[in-house]
């Protein structure tokens, strides 16, 4: 039973978000596509001629796209290899009584909350001595200190709704408690997984810090491109807009095919 | 296939006694219903047994051997749960193959029992739905597949049924006989489920508050009950049991303090002559058959069952009848006295 | 049962996880927590020296520190009541049946900002809210409003960003908390009342609990992190009206190169954040 | 000619990777530009590593103090105190004593201008690096704003920029002048510094205390306050591309920068006011001219190994070459050879020409302190610089906390007690 | 207090029709039963009449005032939900409380109304606990006390009773009759339950796929339903119904297709002259009553429900009378034929 007010501010609020969502994205590809003259007019402009330059200049002459294969290759490890270590953690803590458990919980959502800057350098030091500078392995290893945490607690909180009844049925049909994660209770939380995933993704994807300290080009990441572009010299706007679009695709791709899941995966311990 | 012994079981949830000293003796092939008030422990004592949840003191063994402390996994038994417990992202085919996936056997044996068990439960067109695609009876079926499948020695069903509604029950019930008359396997059954209980059984016990009160056939339970308790909650609707001062020329046990009969029992008496002298004061019909409450004077309030014809009208006075192997006598504590 | 699994089980599920982290996460803690008791700075590591406490005494009677700290806890006081406010009616709207299509849209384009790495967000914000071609000055009818130069205008546009930037989150933390309130239970409060903040209040709000306490731990932490998104938008400035607490770390530890200065209040950040964590779990995560 | 070739002295050293940071400016754009020639003609690669000015120091720190890659150092005329403290470069005499037969005789040390050799290639006497992307500050005035607004020719005094020229041309949402005054370095070295020195202040006085509360540098400081009427709104968040823009696109009139943008404002692809371009050294103050000074010498890493070493001189000598300075020259870079500026035809195709040389001849190598403890202190000037300016603090207060801060550095450092000769 | 007319309601999910043209008077004060099927429209229909559903046409008045486009809230409806739908986080008084709360009652009068509802639903014990620290019975207490203190004009139960024990249920529906007395107010009631549905009724309405199938007093649905769906919806065990072709020496319509026969209504007759002539298959002892399971030859499947003592064997033949007035014909399509 809902009025037609009620419907009519209903409308009106999602059209504002919408639009104040896209608007900012709509305005990077816009300004992606002009020249600099063109960036740099006072009034903006709406109405001009595109160009490609920017894409191809970013892409072909400073290397953006190798920046890109490399936040791929360490968004997607990281991610993995998060979840290889983080399912199995989050269900031992949703499904098993032990000592300690609750601190063991909150210490690995503490280590979401370390400042990358106090980890960086000692990180920087030791990776220098183990010859791991400029490696994919450092970043991706360094990131499972934010991503391991939001795993976990995504995905305990997913296996604690999963109904006991599962794991009492198939452990009386013998499988080990490996089997039940594995072949009930992972299937049943893949909502949880999706998410933890993603936001994995996206943190990793997203990372500037470490991917500014601990690479140098081989391993060089696209933020740490983007910002690098950021000489006081010189701004050429169009060219860090087409990178910052550059990067946001593939991440909002990724987040857009799994959005369904976003709603179902993020209830955070609201079962009960 | 087996028999089951249960001696002295004690079970604590923290710090609190679910079952006390339970001991139950259970016959190769017998289908034996546990049945009790709303947390008395039934479900409690199955999990037991299945080795879901540990004990405290006592032993369990099945078939001459000490399985207390073995995996649940390794007592050969099936368990259908309550709420089915079918796992929602598997079919039907799955569902059932999946503890003998587990277990290791061939591929063609998988497809030969489930072909059996579907045949058996009329699942043949269901195979590949998921547990959400099907009805509730449907579900029902499955989880009880997923059991067969398995050939364990004992069955173990924690109120399967209760989610069903009248007809699908009745269908169900009749079901389940014919299928423990077929695998001659043992068979535990919990429910709250009267009609259940009293046709199914071979054997019923009653818990009480973790207690075993009474262990017997349901004839014996219904018409021998050991006490009040088990007077009263076994039968639908339960026994009137009144202080037994209310009755009139009745040969009475010294001990007795109350006294009970079932609502079907009662005899029409000629006005005045009857051991009882009662008012009706609501009549529900249920089609075949008619629930007269009744009132008597300064004393209890009184059910008794009669014909769906019946005609008697709200407000008359009638004159009822105990037989005399119809009385129930119970002591002080409530223990009947035969 | 459920407390009967082996020690072998439990530690073959948690070991690896417990392990990887303690490798990447403690390690370099216990480094910094080294470095923040010593004179270390990178450009005189001739002079390295144990000072003991005196980093962190130099920290706390720093009075830019308290400001840079004031500063972010300003920015939290005011971004994150915006975010739970907007998220909230967002999340509420989008939580009513009716208006599928549109509703689908609002969801899909809430990821946008989400997936925005911050960094480019603070790019985005310096060609959007250039005083001169910026679009919007343009769009408020073309006002002159210095926006990065001015040291409150820049303040209120880490604001706006922060907002929009991490409101979709909260959003959808929140629904997900709303869709975890039984309809039928819902249903209930509805025959009671026509207020939908009565039903809110009393109803939603328990079941949305879990879901705000994990969004102020979250968002908390990440204030206290907060580097990127201002670091290529504002770089702290003008003067120090954005230097917010991580610039200021990073700024002592990375352009200073005081590092034992630098993790001493990276290990007194880390301090508040596991204190405010602690207090909003004990005060706001209890059960329903 | 004695027989001596850049390929036959690389020989040995064929294969080679010299790794080194480079910055996104124009000089560096010319050496990359003629880096195949090299490359070809020793077997030697050069790894360029790019980075913002920004991000320069920290990444080079981070690699000498973790004994990186790097072979090379890229040394701000701000950071060579610090280099050459912790040993991370090596004295161009110990290169000619190890490795003589690489030593090109027409190295011609004396061609270096002495101010910037002296100022970003020189520590204590001891020569680490040689010259190689090298500014001055220069005034960029649009001749067609000024010849509107009935100027003929550029201020010659500071005075006169701020009391005749700034009304003049401040109208209509046009300004005088724009000072980039970003909180990075550009504030403490572009802004903060350039307003000491002709005022005949300075950072610190001979005992190596803070100078900065005397009057001669209150006045400098007290006249950029004046100054900032002139200027546009936010100037403290204009960083040099900002300001270049703003004149760029006929926004302001007047701007001091360095001479490396001299392509940038003359380029029809970027400026909308090429044909209007002059330069000028800039405005005298009461202390005279002392425009600023800045620049990037190249110096051997020590951290390299031998023979990194030797392709690493190699590298650094042939970028700073004689025979190369008049490309890199075309190319958008500026050489600080004298030799290149003797051809009288330069000055029409580069303006910039005769501003430089003579900004060259009086500028002031401790134009910003070039210790060690830079690194600190100009985070110290940059936050109460740009508070000055926004008037949080007065000129006063905020030249007594830096002062404060800033001898709070030095003396952690060593200096007051005797432990540290008192550098320059 | 309040006579609901609903008219010509129409209501689609998705595309797909939930409800087919429903039209219903239901008086002030009645006591209706809905019943059918699970999935026939039950808890849509009462969701519509609720307010919580929006409708696609039709309308539906409350005491002569057009509702069907008010809020639930303005339609002073009390709902009881088949979930109880409590709130998780409230005690049992705040429960019962916060309808009164919101709507400002003062709080004097909302103890007293907790007070009293609590007497009648004997809750006095427990009014502090959270809804998970209760028995289900006293949940669905609480759920019938959250509405009684509304008084409203409409009571709308949905299943109310379906997760209880037979003892708890037979309790709690006697208390829902008194209660109906009490109050007078009109009720709705939905159910799956047979003996609920006979019992509590006034007027009893049959749902089938969306459409009213019948309307009537309990005896008229049982004893002259309107069509074979009603009559093998109605009554446990289902009505026999069979092809009429396998009676011998009935008198039947020349339209009748299928004939029917209650279990109960059976009577035995001399062996060879009877209607039907059937073996015993199985044989389930109730305690007060016996059902046969038998087997014409060449012909249905039955049951028939006879006394608790009943002697027969299981492979007995016996021989079957149905008396004219208890025979049901229906025609072809299932139409009762009078
Ligand atoms: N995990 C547990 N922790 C604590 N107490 C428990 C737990 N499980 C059951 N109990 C308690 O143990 C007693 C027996 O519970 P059980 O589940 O066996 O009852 P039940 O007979 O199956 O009841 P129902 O018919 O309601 O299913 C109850 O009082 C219950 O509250
Ligand atoms: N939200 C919905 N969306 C789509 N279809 C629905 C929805 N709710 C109910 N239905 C469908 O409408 C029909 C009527 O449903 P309703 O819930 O009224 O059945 P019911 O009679 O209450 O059944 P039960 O006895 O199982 O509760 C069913 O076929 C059901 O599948
Ligand atoms: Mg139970
Ligand atoms: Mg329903």
């Amino acid at each position: 039973m809902q009025t037609r007010n009620s419907l009519l501010w209903q409308i009106l609020l999602l059209a504002l978000v919408i639009t104040l969502c896209v608007f900012p994205f709509y305005w990077m590809v816009t300004t992606s596509l002009k020249t600099q003259i063109v960036a740099l007019k006072a009034p903006p402009v709406w109405i001009f001629e595109p160009t490609l330059e920017n894409y191809r200049e970013a892409l072909f002459e400073d290397g953006v796209l190798r920046t890109l294969i490399n936040s791929l290759v360490i968004a997607v490890s990281t991610t993995l290899l998060a979840l290889l270590l983080g399912v199995p953690a989050a269900f031992a803590l949703a499904r098993f009584e032990f000592r300690g458990k609750k601190d063991l919980w909150f210490w690995f959502i503490t280590n979401r909350m370390v400042s990358p800057i106090v980890l960086a350098l000692p990180f920087f030091l030791i990776a220098r001595n183990l010859g791991l500078l400029d490696k994919h392995i450092t970043l991706i290893l360094i990131y499972l200190t934010f991503n391991l945490p939001i795993v976990i607690w995504i995905v305990t909180d997913q296996f604690r709704g999963i109904p006991y009844d599962l794991d009492e049925a198939a452990r009386l049909e013998g499988a080990s408690q490996f089997t039940i994660m594995r072949k009930i209770c992972l299937p049943l939380a893949m909502p949880g997984v999706a998410v933890s995933a993603i936001f994995s993704f996206i943190f990793s994807w997203n990372e500037l810090m470490f991917g500014l300290i601990l690479t140098r080009s081989e391993a060089k990441t696209a933020p740490a491109m983007a910002v690098s572009f950021m000489e006081g010299y010189n701004l050429p706007y169009g060219k860090i807009m087409a990178t910052s679009t550059l990067i946001v695709i593939p991440v909002l791709i990724f987040a857009l095919i799994a959005s369904k899941q976003l709603v179902r995966g993020l209830t955070m311990g609201a079962v009960k | 296939m087996a028999a089951i012994e249960i001696k002295g079981i004690n079970k604590f949830y923290a710090g609190m006694q679910a079952l006390f000293d339970v001991s139950l003796d259970i016959k190769d092939g017998e289908f034996v219903v546990f049945v009790g008030p709303s947390g008395c422990g039934k479900s409690t004592l199955l999990r037991s047994l299945a080795g879901l949840e540990g004990i405290d003191s006592g032993t369990v063994s099945i078939d001459g051997q000490d399985v207390t402390h073995a995996e649940p996994a390794d007592r050969d038994i099936a368990m259908v749960f309550q709420s089915y417990a079918l796992y929602p992202h598997m079919s039907v085919r799955e569902n059932m193959e999946f503890g003998m996936k587990v277990n290791g056997f061939a591929p063609k044996l998988r497809q030969e029992r489930i072909a059996e068990a579907a045949r058996i439960l009329q699942l043949e067109d269901y195979l590949d739905r998921k547990p959400g695609q099907l009805s509730g009876g449907q579900r029902q079926r499955v989880a009880i597949g997923r059991a067969i499948v398995k050939n364990p020695k004992v069955f173990l069903f924690d109120e399967p049924l209760s989610n069903l509604d009248a007809k699908l029950r009745v269908q169900m019930r009749v079901e389940l006989e014919s299928l423990h008359k077929q695998l001659k396997a043992t068979m535990i059954y919990v429910t709250h489920d009267q009609v259940e209980a009293m046709t199914m059984a071979d054997k019923i016990v009653v818990l009480n508050a973790g207690r075993v009160e009474q262990v017997g056939s349901p004839m014996e339970v219904y018409h021998k009950p050991v006490s009040r308790f088990v007077a009263e909650f076994i039968g639908s609707p339960a026994m009137n049991v009144f202080d037994a001062s209310a009755l009139r020329g009745v040969d009475l046990d010294g001990q007795a303090k109350f006294a009970g009969c079932r609502p079907e029992h009662f005899e029409m008496a000629a006005p005045g002559r009857g051991n009882l002298e009662a008012t009706v004061t609501v009549k529900e019909r249920l089609g075949g058959e008619t629930l007269l409450y009744l009132a008597v004077a300064d004393g209890p309030n009184l059910v008794a069952r009669v014909d769906g014809d019946d005609e008697t009208r709200i407000g008359a006075t009638i004159s009822l009848n105990i037989p005399p192997h119809r009385l129930h006598q119970f002591d002080v504590n409530g223990r009947a006295i035969r | 049962m459920r407390g009967q699994t082996s020690r072998r089980t439990i530690l073959g599920f948690i070991g690896p996880a417990v392990f990887g982290l303690a490798i990447v996460g403690i390690a370099p803690l216990i480094y910094a927590i080294w470095t923040s008791l010593h004179f270390f700075n990178l450009t005189k590591l001739k002079q390295v020296e144990f000072i003991g406490l005196e980093n962190y005494w130099n920290v706390l009677t720093d009075g830019v520190f308290w400001q840079a700290m004031g500063r972010t806890f300003f920015l939290l006081a005011t971004a994150l009541p915006l975010q739970l406010v907007l998220g909230l009616g967002i999340a509420l709207v989008l939580h009513k049946p009716g208006l599928t299509l549109l509703k689908t849209l609002a969801r899909l384009s809430l990821v946008l900002p989400m997936a925005t790495t911050y960094a480019v967000v603070g790019l985005l914000g310096q060609v959007m809210f250039n005083q001169k071609f910026g679009v919007v000055n343009h769009l408020l009818g073309g006002a002159n409003i210095n926006w990065i130069g001015d040291p409150q205008n820049a303040f209120a546009m880490i604001i706006f960003w922060d907002v929009w930037q991490w409101t979709p989150f909260v959003t959808l933390v929140l629904l997900a908390g709303l869709t975890m309130v039984p309809g039928e239970v819902e249903e209930a409060a509805r025959l009671e009342t026509k207020s939908w903040w009565t039903v809110l209040r009393h109803v939603q709000l328990p079941f949305l609990l879990p879901g705000l306490t994990a969004v102020l731990i979250l968002r908390t932490a990440d204030t206290l992190k907060l580097f990127d998104m201002v670091f290529t938008l504002t770089r702290g400035g003008p003067g120090a009206a954005t230097e917010f607490i991580s610039l200021m770390i990073q700024r002592v530890g990375f352009r200073g190169f005081d590092q034992g200065l630098a993790s001493a209040q990276a290990v007194i950040l880390l301090i508040i954040t596991i204190i405010l964590a602690r207090i909003y779990i004990r005060v706001f995560y209890k059960e329903v | 000619d004695d027989g001596w070739s850049l390929k036959e002295a690389a020989a040995p050293y064929s294969g080679t990777t010299v790794d080194v940071v480079f910055l996104l400016r124009p000089g560096y754009e010319a050496v990359e530009a003629m880096l195949p020639a090299f490359e070809e003609e020793t077997g030697i690669k050069v790894n360029v590593i790019k980075h913002p000015y920004e991000n320069a120091l920290g990444e080079q720190v981070r690699d000498f103090v973790a004994g990186g890659d790097l072979d090379v150092a890229l040394i701000d005329l701000v950071w060579i105190g610090s280099f050459a403290e912790n040993g991370w470069m090596v004295p161009i005499d110990d290169i000619k004593a190890q490795y003589p037969e690489i030593i090109d005789p027409d190295l011609d040390m004396d061609d270096f201008f002495p101010l910037p050799l002296n100022a970003f290639g020189t520590w204590n006497g001891v020569t680490y690096g040689l010259p190689f992307d090298n500014y001055s500050g220069l005034l960029f005035y649009n001749r067609c704003m000024l010849e509107e607004a009935g100027f003929d020719g550029p201020p010659e005094t500071w005075a006169e920029l701020k009391d005749t020229y700034g009304p003049a041309l401040t109208k209509d949402g046009k300004y005088a002048f724009a000072l980039q005054s970003k909180r990075n370095e550009t504030q403490s070295a572009d802004s903060f510094a350039r307003m000491l020195w002709p005022f005949g202040g300075s950072f610190l006085n001979e005992e190596f205390r803070s100078n900065l509360s005397s009057e001669e540098s209150q006045a400098g400081l007290k006249f950029r306050q004046d100054l900032m009427q002139y200027m546009p709104d936010g100037i403290v968040a204009y960083d040099h591309a900002e300001t270049v823009n703003g004149f760029a696109q006929g926004d302001v009139a007047m701007i001091t920068e360095w001479s490396s943008f001299y392509s940038t404002v003359v380029s029809p692809e970027t400026s909308t006011v090429a044909e209007c371009v002059e330069i000028a050294p800039e405005p005298k103050g009461p202390a005279g001219r002392k425009p600023a000074l800045g620049g990037f010498s190249l110096a051997v890493a020590d951290q390299a190994d031998e023979k990194e070493k030797a392709a690493a001189w190699l590298f650094i000598q042939w970028a700073t070459s004689k025979a190369n300075a008049r490309e890199y020259l075309e190319r958008g870079g500026v050489p600080a050879r004298q030799s290149v500026y003797e051809d009288p035809e330069l000055a029409e195709t580069f303006k910039f020409v005769p501003a430089l040389v003579e900004s060259w001849q009086n500028g002031v190598p401790e134009y910003r302190p070039r210790f060690a403890e830079w690194p600190e202190i100009t985070e110290i000037v940059q936050e109460w610089g740009t508070k000055m300016m926004l008037g949080e603090v007065s000129t006063e207060e905020g030249a007594k906390e830096i002062g404060d801060r800033m001898e709070a550095v030095l003396d952690k450092a060593g200096y007051y007690s005797g432990d540290k000769p008192l550098a320059q």
